[in-house]
């Protein structure tokens, strides 16, 4: 057992720690109130922030630490990435696209050809390209292997008809990978394909999905004859399935969950200190203090889950890498939930408000509101904690669901 | 022990409900949300033609004379709806603080004019540190020769922005007293603020307005007491409100189970879903049935300080709860503007903070049981 | 809408609150530790002194509250009998067969022909005879009706062979009931019978199941060549479910649960506003008040499902009646549990002791290690959530587990 | 980072593990739990014959010298099986406070007869007022001559009904005092209090007992100091023997739900049952990881006084909720003293208030954090 940081650890932790510092400071208004997707999607300020950071941090070649010196990167370990993520993450500070830099760019490090690698990664470690990912159909959400989208082969080229949902930033980016039906014949996992798509390309259409509070941050993007050549399909046709999943393994720590989460409670505990209600500093109430105290725990013993994570991911045993990083994804976004519907409590009245200049805890409905989503998004905490049950040491048996109208006795 | 309605009642509810169904579907309701209004003036005039706003007030100036169960029963069925307009300001908070604190004049003038929709009310009590006990005011009414002069600011004032007049609280030397205040006197500024309810909370600031004695409701120094027997009846009004909605939150959510496949399966089919909404059922049940003993202990009469408390800090609970479990079981869709479940979870969050939250409301039971 | 008690059930409520409050006065300590099954069927003494009530309830014919008067009884209203068991409850003074009283006679009312009427009210009216219920098996709990012990004609007689277990009382009662499978050829809820047996038949042997803690309520009864007249069928053969389904169904208004909760909070409430620790009085920590006023606000909407359920039942609406009663089955035993849970929290480290002297809080000890088996007994809370859900109005549609390797695609 | 356990460390779970599963399966337990004594003398000596008593105390008194973690290996595995004996009272508790306050010749003296299983001790600190803080201990000790005269009640002392020695906190001139008291001296009357866990929980009465100055551990009014160090790791150790309880626990209803056919189906394929079984893996899973850290931090000597009171706080919370839905998957036979996941419901509960409950925990994550 080893918790502590080597030397040159501990300096690029306080190095990227005082970078983000820094930079968050020239930023917009609204991301020193939080930030996150709302921030850097739904607002024109703050988007054109995060692409300004974007450009930054591709000349400093922290857009591809990961990656192998060769195509540009630092080989940097997983540790290393973890200080990078969470120095990042705590300050909230944009500019890392998690799409085109967690998910799209490992996939092509381990499924892309030398030619989709040449083509891909370069702009995305210089952080020229906004990423978007077109999984989810409105009849294929937790069930995604049922989706519908289609391409049929034409010439050199495929032709995408359909309709994606929850495409996060599909109005700011100039990129997407989706993942469609290329085998007509073929139904559940199999016959799928994975394809990166311009977005730019005709035939796309991009329809806001307004979130609860007004924000626009997802789209439903429809495919009609959108034509993509054959030499941007990625791990080869029939494996689309295959590379999904891999892709949604890849950056599975859930470490941001718990270090915005350490951020919020910071600022919790801030407030508390100085505000009087009722009589009373918020700060004196036993049934506060304990609320606090069991925040801590879980935020302190979450980021050791998402640290083992990371560990199991570096010694190679994904099965159980998996397993740790569902369990990570369900602690993070049930404690993002429930710190911010304290924050709001704490406030009292002024829970209810959106608006900052009344709200002395920045942010926090907009975060509680936010927060409902994260126990959804990226397959349910309902589907994930059924597949904790099903993999080792539970080995739950996965029965089917029938209608017994249907079934002969 | 008797849990039935009078026929009459039940006729009110089924009238009130075809009104609300026919005349604000949701869509309805979304746009009054992005109003600046915050309410649909046509409706409200509809509403006092059916005697909406009379329903519980005395003969003598218009009104009905129902029973408070009356009103609670309108209330219900707008939180059905999630149907937002100035009735709980003006009917309920103001209303009743007219009709128990105010003299003949004032019962007269206003009273009259609320029932016939012809006056809103806006009640600003609560000030930016969000104490919610009434002796806990601060703000400070100066004497000028027979008249007061207010200055401060309020907020969380629900329609202020939308009132004809404001009902203030304010400390004088005598206490807590309660003044009627022209909206668009000089010196009063009401803004708007941004809720997750999408409602009509407001800020309202005085500054120097002169205040006649005359628009005193009761005696100067009454009003922590005015305050607290109408709050008291306002948190069971909005308690009926928030029911309404859990219950609509709930079947909507078992409607919309039951028609998504996912899997080949309706998810209603799933035992973790059927276990959330009969968690929501549950949760319904035990605060639907307290609320009508405890209703039926206010219009009787007795001391119910502590059971009022019980069921609101309860209830905000289950709402919440319905709401959250709502939105989960609807999944993505059900986090956005289009569909309607999350109405109903932004409202539970805004109630919960309505007429006391939890932590306040259970200390208030703690007290009551001697701790 | 009306809560007012009418004057005659006011002068009930105070002849019954009266009564028992005097009696318990009278009972061995186990019973003002809190008392319960544990007092009256572990304890020897415990035991005596139930049986002596009995004789005193029956000579006040409150055992027969509910039944016509031709059969001996009072004809009480469905409100009468809540008050009497709200009475009774409350002061957990013992002397009331619940397996009898309960769930055997109103049975008989329904089902029994005028013979066994004759034969078996009588002696319960009169406080005589301790009754046990006899329906779950090793393989046969929640799943109640693939319950395998079995009845076989013989002349006048039925002669049954099997196995029950979690009969509560059986080293103490002088009859059961139970259900049996009476067709061989049948499977689940078919073929099934319900009996009346004397306990003291050749080839019941009776064997202790200790709980958790070594007391001594429940038991398994082995069943050999057991020699039951055909007369002592009740219902007719092969309608055991249905008379089983009717018994679980009488009352069940769970207004137990929320009439010991009061007075477990009752008790609490004592303790914590005569204790200091850590320098504080345990009543003035906000962290308690709250989980005060929680359990307040539960037990009181609790009280009103519990009214509701007989309100319902004197009704006639007995699915919503059923509905309503599984509702306050799963409120009541979970409140249960939360209230000893949190009992033996405010006792600190006193919350691990068994004995009173030491614990000032009585009896809180044993009622959280029983409370673990409410949740369970009667249809665990998961069963009875499912059953909840399956009504109206929310009607989820109740599909089937299979094993999808028994399953052709 | 490294969260991989030394060979070494492998090697002596490993060996313990079979030691426990071979000498004491939980019909053992059982028995053990029955009888007065409380733990197995032949399997204490072979515990010592093992060289567990010694594995963490200095070379110089004949022990092993191995961190901490190997410790906590050991507890940890104990918590697995259940494992009733004197080792946290004898080794745990008593062993790190002679080890950290004792002077030459206690430890000479002790420790050695300790790490041999020839001494048996026990921790007598608590009062009846239940009071956790070590600052806030009253039983007085008198000085006479150059001796003390105790009087007083101490609570909730483990395993005194078997110990040589007692240990006990109480209150001189100075402060707080730690004593070493011989079990059979002169006024010493020892009670075995009935648990939930069936363990050793004695109260230990004193009546005017005598006590030389050279009995007393550290210098007179440091006890609070050393019981606060001693209690970080006793803390900490008490976790490992939780999450030991945790593992069996959740393994040992994971695999009855996969044999327990209901329905025709085995109830593991319940999704209601996945779901109680994946919350308590991810309960347990965070709570492993946070403790690895914690015993790192505890070896290297960094502050963590916070850290080690979350971790226990929540673990208490974990454990409880693993033991809890434990019984409930288990259904009515899970109840029962035949079946053995009663076995840790019942030790969860006792953990619970064992070196402090969550309130207290919590409470002092607050102050750490500075509120």
């Amino acid at each position: 057992m080893d918790f502590r940081l080597t030397k040159q650890e501990q300096q690029l932790k306080e190095m990227y720690e005082d970078f983000f510092r820094n930079a968050i400071k020239n930023a917009p208004d609204i991301f020193k109130r939080g930030g996150g997707f709302e921030a850097t999607f739904s607002d024109d300020e703050g988007f054109a922030f995060h692409r300004k950071m974007a450009t930054i941090l591709g000349e400093k070649n922290w857009l591809s630490l990961p990656w192998p010196k060769e195509l540009g990167g630092s080989e940097a370990s997983i540790m290393h990435q973890l200080i990078f993520n969470e120095a990042r993450e705590v300050s909230r500070c944009p500019g890392y696209d998690f799409h085109g830099c967690a998910m799209f760019a490992p996939t092509l490090l381990v499924f892309g050809n030398d030619d989709q690698k040449k083509r891909f990664l370069p702009p995305i470690a210089r952080g020229e390209v906004q990423y978007c990912q077109a999984w989810s159909e409105p009849d294929a959400g937790s069930d995604l292997s049922s989706l519908q989208t289609s391409a049929k082969k034409d010439g050199d080229n495929w032709v995408i008809n359909g309709q994606k949902v929850w495409v996060t930033a599909a109005h700011r980016a100039d990129c997407m990978f989706t993942i469609v039906r290329t085998d007509p014949e073929s139904t559940g996992s199999k016959g799928l394909s994975y394809f990166y798509v311009d977005i730019n390309s005709p035939g796309i259409e991009v329809r806001p999905l307004y979130y609860m509070n007004g924000a626009h941050v997802y789209n439903e993007v429809f495919f009609t004859d959108v034509r993509v050549p054959h030499k941007d399909l990625i791990g080869g046709e029939g494996n689309g399935w295959q590379v999904t999943m891999a892709t949604m393994n890849f950056e599975r720590s859930g470490m941001g969950f718990f270090s915005t989460g350490k951020k919020a409670l910071d600022r919790i505990i801030d407030y508390v200190k100085t505000t009087r209600r009722n009589g009373e500093l918020l700060s004196e109430n036993a049934f506060i203090r304990q609320e606090i105290g069991k925040i801590y725990a879980s935020l302190e013993a979450g980021t050791m889950l998402a640290y083992r994570v990371g560990f199991t991911q570096a010694s190679g045993d994904m099965m159980a890498a998996a397993s740790a990083a569902s369990e990570s994804k369900i602690l993070g976004s049930e404690i993002s939930r429930d710190i911010s519907d304290f924050g709001t409590k704490v406030l009292g009245l002024h829970g209810m408000l959106e608006e900052s200049d009344a709200t002395p805890l920045l942010n926090v409905i907009e975060e509680y509101q936010n927060s409902v989503g994260l126990t959804i998004a990226g397959g349910s905490n309902e589907i994930q904690r059924s597949i904790i049950s099903w993999m080792a040491p539970l080995n739950m048996p996965r029965w089917k669901l029938v209608n017994p109208a249907t079934v002969k006795k | 022990m008797d849990f039935n309605f009078s026929p009459d009642q039940e006729m009110l509810r089924k009238s009130v409900a075809e009104f609300l169904k026919k005349e604000s579907a949701y869509e309805a309701v979304k746009d009054i949300e992005e109003s600046k209004e915050g309410y649909d003036p046509k409706l409200w005039k509809k509403m006092a033609g059916l005697e909406w706003m009379g329903i519980h007030f005395p003969e003598a100036y218009g009104g009905f004379g129902d029973p408070f169960l009356s009103l609670c029963i309108i209330m219900e069925e707008m939180g059905k709806m999630a149907f937002p307009s100035p009735f709980f300001s003006t009917v309920i908070q103001c209303g009743i603080l007219i009709n128990e604190g105010g003299n003949e004049k004032h019962k007269k003038d206003l009273l009259t004019k609320i029932i016939k929709g012809r006056l809103i009310l806006s009640l600003a009590r609560y000030e930016s540190d969000a104490d919610l006990d009434p002796s806990m005011i601060r703000m400070q009414a100066h004497t000028s020769g027979d008249d007061y002069i207010l200055n401060g600011t309020k907020m969380f004032a629900g329609d202020a922005n939308v009132a004809n007049k404001i009902i203030v609280a304010a400390r004088t030397d005598e206490g807590v007293t309660l003044f009627i205040v022209d909206a668009d006197a000089k010196g009063v500024t009401v803004k708007k603020r941004h809720t997750i309810a999408k409602d009509n909370t407001c800020d309202v600031i005085f500054n120097a307005v002169n205040v006649s004695q005359k628009d005193i409701i009761g005696k100067p120094g009454q009003g922590d007491v005015l305050l607290d027997s109408m709050e008291r009846k306002a948190t069971v009004a909005k308690c009926a409100e928030m029911l309404g909605g859990c219950e609509t939150a709930m079947l909507m959510t078992a409607e919309y189970a039951r028609g998504r496949i996912q899997f080949k399966t309706p998810i209603a089919a799933f035992q973790s879903i059927q276990h959330y909404m009969a968690d929501m059922k549950l949760g319904y049940d035990a605060c639907i049935n307290y609320f009508y003993k405890v209703t039926w202990m206010i219009e009787e009469g007795i001391e119910c300080a502590k059971d009022v408390s019980a069921l609101k800090a309860r209830l905000n609970e289950v709402y919440n709860t319905i709401g959250t479990l709502g939105v989960q079981i609807h999944g993505g869709i059900g986090t956005t503007r289009e569909f309607n479940i999350a109405l109903f979870f932004r409202r539970a969050k805004a109630f919960e903070f309505m007429m006391g939250d939890s932590q306040y409301h259970y200390e208030q039971v703690a007290q009551a049981l001697g701790l």
